[in-house]
């Protein structure tokens, strides 16, 4: 199982939902997590206007998706996400980062079932 | 009215309407944080924006011709000119404003505010996904062909609907008809929002504003209507406009009363936003019949007019089109059921149905026909010329990351710790 | 009063009426803010809309039965009624008010905002778990069952306390006094918050709003005040309307100062919540002696408010109830306190202590004792009987999730960028 | 003028006088909103305090000694006192201010509020970084030394400039341009922010409070620049408060659609910030000509006002100094502007450069000079003082985590969810 | 060393909370790292209404909870959270999940300690 | 490659950002990226008031922060975000602390590079 990290553009959050529901849905929804993070890097905020004086954010709000899936469809989630996310056909400064993490166990607190099928 | 004496300045009804007319200007921040509240917090600013350009676009255009085309010499009762009026250049400070002892230029300032005001009301309809530019051509144009015109023929004493005998005591056809049509009919050319149409929902992003305006409103509405009693009597302070301001409370009252119950009634919940709803469902269908009806009318005109703006908001969702902010819902079908009702309970000056007569909901009826075709139509025309110049909505990538960034270069808010 | 000529209507009384109507109307949405602001996120609406739906609820009240009730003829100077008061019909719109040159319908609408406000500001003391239902069932017995009768008691030419000659110039007793009792009553009754009991700390959710709500207090109290000279004096907009106004000014600072220098000497800090507290417990004070103290009196007086109001708030704690906004800790202490000042400081129309006369002080403390037996007695049996039918208090659940959500069906903000 | 026959109290005038001193009140809360959305979220609290603060200080200085100082006695036309005049003790209710039909105290509650706010607006330089305890200090000693000489040299009829015919209707001298230069000293004096140093990027915290601050400022200005007439004409609801009404609202809106078309022009965006900044900056501008200029010179008088005050708004970055929120930029520019146009547009009480005559624009330089220098000057003593006593700005600590919670122990928001 | 990520609903925390405090509190308090995340799952959010329209928000406000914790207190840790966190007898769809990552390393910023120690 | 969190006074964002520009920044921006979280620890938050009531958060507002790097720069890291973060000479509570979970990959959205030269 992993943990699958993604820090992408808020507003392609629909776009990486509709390609990721292709791959993790089955049946019932697919699960996922997101918080809103901020971001440090090449990319700067976009700018805002203070009385004609430009204030450039040196951060920008980003989206951070958190997928957990079993091994099998670690390939998938991640080209479903790099799909969604680029936001030009061969992207652009911003467009994120996915960080796969491994994961030990996953319990479904409902039910308790653990690892595999809890997820 | 006396008109033989000459009229001399009367300085409590000049009190009074220079307290009303600032009350009717503090309306447009308060319908900006009414609008502002419900929309998605990426457009909270482009959405204030629209009701607060009005001050400034509109405020520059009345002064310059909006009054003299208003209010000037009537010609043939379809509009109003004086050359005299242009930049209110040759109103003397001290002339007086008909036989009401009220200085020309605090009339001239009072009705200003309701030019200012209705065109903002559209933006309801249009919100999140307008272009804001063409919106500004849109109210200044709408202002000068659609809303001066209108006014002319129902308030100046040449005006032909006035001569024909409607009653508007406030603003029910002037203002929220013609303001509700003409929203309709932007709605519809612009089409509904992305998120709508992709079936999402759209929360508001702060209802304690929504809340917040909508006691601006009020508060302001009693300079709106009671202010109006400077059309029917002198001195302005007077009976007309204690018994406008009465019915003003009464129907905003019985109105939000009657929304919650509603609400209560159809699913079960009592929501902020439907008390607020009502309360300015209650006040605009008692705006045309203020100073015309008595206080248990303006009860029941209330009640009625939650109960029948609450089954028109329902109907938007049927009819699919998306008027995001009920500015027709609320505004056109309020002032359409206020305008007609002001012909069944009126019983000053004139007798309305209750009393036998049903002269005066013809005279209504035709006032509201006339109100909603020439601000239809004429919406129509002026958006079709700004759609295929300039384009009326915005782009998809602005529409997605909000309006405030891309048109205003500014977030509503920076409330992350960090900064 | 001259009452043998008979009154004409002054225009310049009518348009401060007119304008001070509307300014104690603001005064509601002004109390949802500061109430509003001091809660926590998720009951911020509900808190809100207690203050709001006393707009609807008491507004229709007052027009259908309330003001007879209140002002119409006495029956033994307990109670007022008469049938052509209901729903205001036998009052013709040009029918003036006492000897006062002002429509009476005017009246009816300025004393309807107080009849509003008044419930309004018990909801400060049961926030965040009274069962919302029965706040309205509540708020629409308490303003028929005890601030009609209280207000003839005290109002009202024929009402018994009047007639004694107890002073409330604009309802220290009829207001403040038996809201804030009543809200002492209501909380024990109603027990702590879940998380009082838990001890966790509460943290207001806005007090950018409790200030903004203060600031319309403020404003919004000028007309609660200056307007009362409607009571006293003919122009109403004259030499006592002028005194109550600078005293309202005088004690509001003089108190929001006060508070500011306790709270530094108490723990080192000037809260905004205190100076707007300071600023409501001064106003509180001087509403009853508004018209009757000297401007100097007025500045001791609120200083004084705050200093009591101070220490009553931190009262609650060492007796563990919890007053959630502190309306009896704010505008019960602060009510009792200024109607027995009233009776130190006034020069007009009777001497107070201060001239050498106990007398007034006396009545004072009469009026304070009954008000206070009164209002405290009737709100136990009215909550008594509702909480044995329809309960007092919200689910733990709904407690827990909070109001907006369970009750409301919404929630304040939508502030997540995603949306 | 006619000061022969004794003047009897006019109720229109006085409702109207009533009405703008609490519209002006207003004005506070909306400044606290104005400045209070500008800053970052850890200092919302403070900045707004820093309003609401001079309310409750200056609201007791006024009082005591404030009115003595300004409209007492004059001595030599450099500064009035009467001991009659201490704590408003020697005015009875029904005295009335000079020949113009209302109560003195209400004229002492107009001019005080102008005295609340002006040393209000000197916050915006100093915001987030000055030590509060100071900066109330700092208002109690400006209004004493600076204001009340100042008021008194220019409105008090011995005072030496009126004597010498400078015109300031509502205060652009008096209130803008001495809180603007005032500013410009202690924003020199306290040194820029840290991060304003550090170049980082400074984000206001809530726009929507910004844009609906502007709205209660226009709204309360009506009150302000309106209510001035009380100086020049009886009854003071009359054509010189008509004339004053118009002028406020034309230069308002054409400021407004100014600084916005500026804005378009120079990057592109039209921010809600620069709509609402270039309202205030011809509301800055006319205030002094309200009374003494036709609307079309308003019209004008606006949209330079937002010309030139972009300008000096811009110079800030490129002369390093750090006037946070632009007092110096906004009012202290805009009212220089002002004073010296209504110079060149005056037509009454005196013709103006336009009509053909240079003196009175050699007066408004005068008076511009003088209130500069007399402002500048003081505000260095005052503030050099209060740096070698108690210091003038907070530790570096204190400012980087933000103000609320080191001074007031709060924070302006609690918005998480877990709360 | 384990790092522990549930995520629970909002009104849960308080009962979590007293429930790990008996495993894992040792003299001084327990340490805990909350956020406030939106969850896409089964669940659907609170629904609310706009003027008699039905608006159900397709996330939901989650409470994420992270506990690092040694080894040995992982299972105890597990177990404390599925107890406060479960809100009926036997579950229901929105109770939410665990997750459990391998921890290389964990620092005490105050003291620079490592390891075990640290947590 | 790891993943670095590190949990953090918000204010001591400034100083640790610095310090980690000396270890990682190589040429353009080095990337980071940060949200605000609640700690529960030993540390309770700052005091607030209520009308003279002391009202002490059992929270403290947290700022976490999140750097992925490879292996080489991990202690590098460390090190600057302790000496960032640490107050006083020998450090306070709340000072916070650092966790260090192993990562298996990562990938350069806009790219789609992957590992090492992903980060
Ligand atoms: N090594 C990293 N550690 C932590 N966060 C990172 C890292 N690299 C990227 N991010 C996050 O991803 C966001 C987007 O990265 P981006 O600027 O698009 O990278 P690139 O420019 O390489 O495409 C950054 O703002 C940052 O929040
Ligand atoms: N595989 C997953 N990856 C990321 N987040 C998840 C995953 N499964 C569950 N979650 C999070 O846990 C929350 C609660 O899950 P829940 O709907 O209770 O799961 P279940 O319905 O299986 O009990 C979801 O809203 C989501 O935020
Ligand atoms: N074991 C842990 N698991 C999760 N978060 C932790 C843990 N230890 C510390 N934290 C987070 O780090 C923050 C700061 O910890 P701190 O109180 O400085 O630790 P210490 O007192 O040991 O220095 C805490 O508020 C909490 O958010």
């Amino acid at each position: 199982m992993k943990m699958i990290i993604a820090i992408i553009r808020p507003e392609r959050l629909e776009a990486v939902e509709e390609s990721l529901r292709e791959v993790l849905d089955e049946g019932d929804n697919f699960r996922l997590t997101t918080d809103t993070v901020e971001g440090h890097g090449r990319q700067s905020g976009e700018v805002e206007y203070f009385r004609g004086q430009t204030l450039r954010p040196r951060r920008v709000e980003k989206l951070r998706l958190t997928v957990c899936v079993n091994d099998a469809y670690v390939e998938k989630t991640i080209a479903a996400i790099v799909k969604g996310a680029r936001t030009q056909p061969n992207g652009a400064v911003g467009d994120g980062k996915i960080f796969v993490v491994p994961m030990e166990e996953a319990v479904r607190i409902r039910t308790g079932e653990r690892g595999g099928q809890a997820i | 009215m006396s008109a033989d004496v000459t009229p001399t300045l009367d300085s409590g009804s000049t009190a009074w309407m220079l307290a009303s007319s600032a009350m009717v200007l503090l309306m447009v921040p308060g319908l900006a944080l009414f609008y502002g509240g419900m929309v998605r917090r990426k457009n909270v600013l482009t959405t204030m924006m629209m009701s607060f350009v009005a001050m400034a676009v509109i405020g520059v255009q009345w002064t310059l011709i909006g009054y003299a085309l208003a209010f000037g010499t009537s010609h043939g009762g379809l509009v109003g000119w004086d050359s005299s009026l242009v930049a209110l250049n040759g109103i003397a400070p001290s002339r007086l404003y008909a036989d009401k002892g009220v200085p020309e230029l605090v009339f001239v300032m009072f009705q200003g505010k309701f030019a200012i005001i209705t065109p903002a009301l559209i933006s309801g309809a249009v919100a999140e996904r307008m272009k804001f530019k063409t919106y500004v051509a849109f109210i200044a144009l709408w202002a000068t062909l659609i809303y001066c015109p209108l006014a002319h023929w129902v308030w100046a004493s040449d005006g032909w609907l006035f001569k024909l005998g409607v009653l508007d005591f406030a603003g029910g056809t002037v203002v929220h008809i013609s303001a509700g049509i003409s929203a309709l009919v932007l709605a519809l050319m612009i089409g509904p929002r992305r998120d709508v149409t992709r079936g999402l929902p759209i929360l508001p992003n702060n209802l304690v504003l929504t809340l917040t305006g909508a006691g601006l409103l009020w508060f302001g509405w009693f300079g709106f209507n009671a202010g109006s009693a400077v059309a029917v009597e002198t001195p302005v302070a007077g009976a007309a406009a204690g018994l406008a301001f009465a019915n003003t409370q009464a129907a905003a009252a019985a109105a939000g009363l009657a929304w919650m119950l509603l609400e209560r009634w159809h699913h079960g919940k009592l929501t902020s936003l439907g008390l607020a709803s009502g309360i300015v469902a209650g006040l605009v269908a008692i705006t045309p019949a203020a100073g015309h009806v008595k206080p248990w009318a303006a009860l029941v005109m209330g009640s009625l007019a939650s109960l029948v703006c609450y089954v028109a908001v329902q109907a938007k969702t049927r009819f699919g089109y998306d008027d995001s902010l009920d500015a027709f819902g609320v505004h056109g079908v309020g002032g359409i059921l206020g305008a007609l009702l002001t012909g069944v309970f009126c019983f000053t000056p004139v007798a309305g149905v209750l009393e036998g007569s049903f002269a005066q909901l013809g005279k209504q009826a035709l006032g509201v026909g006339v109100a909603m075709l020439f601000a239809g139509l004429g919406t129509y025309l002026i958006a079709k010329v700004l759609d295929v110049t300039v384009g009326l909505r915005t782009g998809e990538q602005e529409e997605r990351d909000g309006l405030d960034l891309h048109v205003h270069g500014e977030r509503g808010y920076h409330l992350e710790s960090a900064s």
